[in-house]
């Protein structure tokens, strides 16, 4: 496993439970119902207790040490998009085509994001890149399933690991070593 | 040409029927419970479809009401099909027969 | 500029309607599970992001727009866990039937 | 309009069809499957004749929950095994000429009676600005006739209790906890869950939704805790739960009561019917959620045990 530079919160220490992070969630929340509702004042009566109960049920969770960085949220999400319609594309191609253009067969990537939800969001990306889906995770090694084999699919999912870790505040080389 | 409403009320009542063959004639407890619950979906179509009897407008909201009770009141009584069978089941086991509770 | 918007809006939501029609054959064309999981993971999420674009284009209302974007999100993660699962679970089977376990 | 009609047509006939092919399924699993398919088909149907709010109820309780109820079964008795055969020719062939004839005079009944007067649109829509709420379902269920719908959380906590009572000593096969990813869902979701469940209460008073339907959201959520290890675990026998379970129906009754007062069961004073519904839907979507995930436990066989106990 490559050594992981921790900007903040290395794994172990117990998450931060500020009252700006709860003040931070009770307002998402508020917002989240805002859009939910609509214009309509009186919503506020069910609203403030349901954005203190999505707040109290976000806090008290115990494996919270790595938080989203806000600021490479938009890059990610450009990513996120961009693959997103070569995925469908992908797919749509192989599955419209009159041969089908299929090889299924299976590779293993050790994981280097750290367990918890980094990990697990790199396990749910897995599933967008075009040809591959991830279907176990123990252990720390990502199992994947492709439709159909080529040679840089380590490389790609190098790639996809360093965004989502750049997404939580941590870096990781582009290629394995 | 037949309003909308129509076959769909037309429909609910062929499901209905067709659950209601299935209830009586299959021997399978777990097929009579699906079949019990085509039945129950049969009958709220047509409740429904009634409620849209005028062209325009709203539609009727007191059979619509009585529908969503009744979809409660038919999942309640799935699950106490279920368990019955559940617990049929456990009686039969073998290995359960001698257990004195 | 209505008629653009209208214009985008009916392309956006065709092209959602193609994915599904693609990933609906994948389904059925796909040789086996894992396969098929494939369409249904990443086609169908392509194109329910294509039918939701398309119908914020009709919409005046922000709030509106961002409970669109919001069932998009929710979508997306569960079809992304719930393939997962599926996934272990035929892992599951498949490695009982090797008889590793 | 005709391409309306067409796809009315399609529909209906694919929903009849759908219910033949669910009926025909050689195993129990695929039975399911096939029935929770037909549910939001059928959902599909009602949004075509107006009918949103049970269009929601249909797709969350009618194909989730009694989908989740039916599989929860199947994993105590077994999936796969194929159903026997159907009984002998001799009641078979009778029942289903008697059905289709009973399907023949009702068809022709409906036909007959199509043009009628519609019932109580009018009247129903002529009060609701005194019910307290703005959704004419609404108004029906918690207002014109509140007196069913005590009654029908009374059915609903009775067949609870039923289960509770049935479902024998640690009969069900322990749960294999789910990895990482799912996890990773559970973090995400449950704070979206508590508050999507108010926000369906809510809206209830203006536009579909309400207690029914905010109530099949939390017993999702409480089956999916009850599936893997959350991390704020479900333990159904804890007194705040049993306490949730009866708070529906003792205060539905408790109002009833205090209505006693204006000379009639459960007819609120116009200018206290909105705060009287709010309570009720609140309390009843607590009763309704707790009680569709116990019934989901006690079909499962998970009632009595620690359900995270892998094997």
């Amino acid at each position: 496993m490559q050594e992981i530079i921790h900007h903040t919160n290395p794994p172990g220490t117990p998450p931060r439970k500020g009252g700006l992070q709860a003040v931070g969630i009770f307002v998402f929340a508020l917002v989240l119902w805002k859009i939910c509702t609509g214009y309509d004042p009186s919503s506020w009566i069910l609203g403030i207790p349901a954005a203190g109960l999505f707040t109290w049920f976000s806090l008290t969770q115990a494996e919270s040490n790595y938080r989203i960085r806000f600021r490479a949220l938009p890059a990610f999400l450009v990513y996120f998009l961009s693959q997103s319609v070569l995925t469908g594309l992908d797919v749509a191609k192989r599955a419209l085509h009159p041969e089908r253009e299929i090889n299924p067969g299976f590779c293993t990537y050790p994981a280097r994001l750290p367990p918890g939800s980094p990990r697990a969001l790199f396990a749910n990306m897995i599933s967008l890149l075009p040809g591959t889906l991830s279907w176990s995770l123990v252990d720390g090694v990502h199992k994947v399933h492709l439709l159909s084999g080529h040679p840089m699919i380590l490389e790609e999912l190098a790639i996809l690991e360093s965004r989502v870790g750049k997404l939580f505040g941590l870096d990781l080389p582009e290629e394995m070593m | 040409m037949p309003p909308p409403a129509l076959l769909y009320a037309l429909a609910g009542i062929w499901i209905s029927v067709i659950g209601l063959r299935s209830v009586l004639v299959e021997e399978h407890f777990f097929r009579k419970i699906v079949a019990s619950n085509i039945f129950g979906s049969g009958v709220f179509l047509v409740l429904v479809a009634l409620a849209r009897r005028a062209p325009e407008g709203p539609p009727d909201p007191v059979p619509q009401g009585m529908v969503l009770t009744g979809i409660v009141v038919a999942v309640s009584a799935t699950a106490l099909m279920l368990a019955l069978l559940g617990h049929l089941h456990d009686l039969e086991k073998p290995d359960n027969q001698e257990d004195p509770s | 500029m209505m008629i653009i918007l209208d214009l985008l809006s009916i392309l956006l939501i065709c092209l959602g309607l193609f994915f599904f029609f693609a990933s609906a054959v994948g389904l059925l064309r796909f040789p086996d599970t894992l396969c098929r999981m494939h369409a249904l993971a990443k086609a169908d999420n392509l194109a329910l992001g294509c039918v939701i674009l398309g119908a914020m284009y009709q919409q005046d209302d922000p709030l509106v727009i961002g409970k669109l974007f919001l069932i998009w999100a929710v979508t997306l993660l569960s079809s992304a866990t719930g393939g997962f699962l599926l996934a272990q679970r035929i892992r599951r089977k498949f490695l009982a039937r090797e008889g590793e376990v | 309009m005709t391409t309306g009609l067409v796809f009315d047509a399609v529909l209906a006939f694919s929903l009849v069809v759908l219910a033949i092919i669910t009926l025909r399924q050689r195993t129990p699993g695929e039975a399911v499957v096939q029935l929770m398919i037909f549910g939001l088909l059928l959902a599909l149907s009602w949004l075509r004749v107006d009918a949103t709010d049970l269009a929601l109820t249909e797709a969350a309780i009618g194909s989730g929950v009694t989908g989740a109820l039916l599989l929860a079964a199947l994993r105590r008795t077994g999936f796969g095994k194929p159903f026997p055969s159907a009984v002998s020719a001799w009641l078979r062939y009778p029942v289903t000429i008697g059905c289709a004839l009973l399907g023949v005079v009702l068809s022709l009944v409906v036909m007959h009676t199509w043009d009628s007067p519609a019932g109580l649109t009018d009247l129903a829509y002529a009060h609701l600005k005194e019910s307290g709420t703005q959704n004419p379902v609404t108004a029906v269920i918690l207002n014109y006739r509140s007196i069913d719908t005590l009654l029908e959380i009374g059915v609903l906590l009775v067949a609870a209790l039923s289960v509770y009572t049935l479902s024998g000593p640690a009969s069900g096969t322990p749960v294999k906890p789910p990895g990482p990813i799912f996890r990773f869902y559970m973090r995400i979701m449950t704070p979206i869950f508590w508050l999507v469940v108010p926000y369906m209460v809510w809206v209830g008073g203006r536009a579909p939704g309400g207690a029914f339907q905010a109530g099949a959201l939390l017993s999702g959520l409480g089956a999916l805790t009850l599936l893997g290890p959350s991390p704020w675990p479900l333990r159904l026998k804890r007194r705040v739960v049993r306490w949730g379970l009866t708070l529906g129906f003792s205060l539905f009754l408790a109002a009833a009561a205090w209505m006693w007062q204006y000379g009639n069961l459960l007819a609120y004073p116009p200018d206290q019917a909105k705060n009287w519904i709010l309570l009720i839907e609140i309390a009843c979507t607590l009763s309704i959620g707790i009680s569709l995930t116990i019934m989901f436990a006690g079909c499962a066989g998970w009632l009595h045990e620690d359900p995270k106990r892998a094997s």
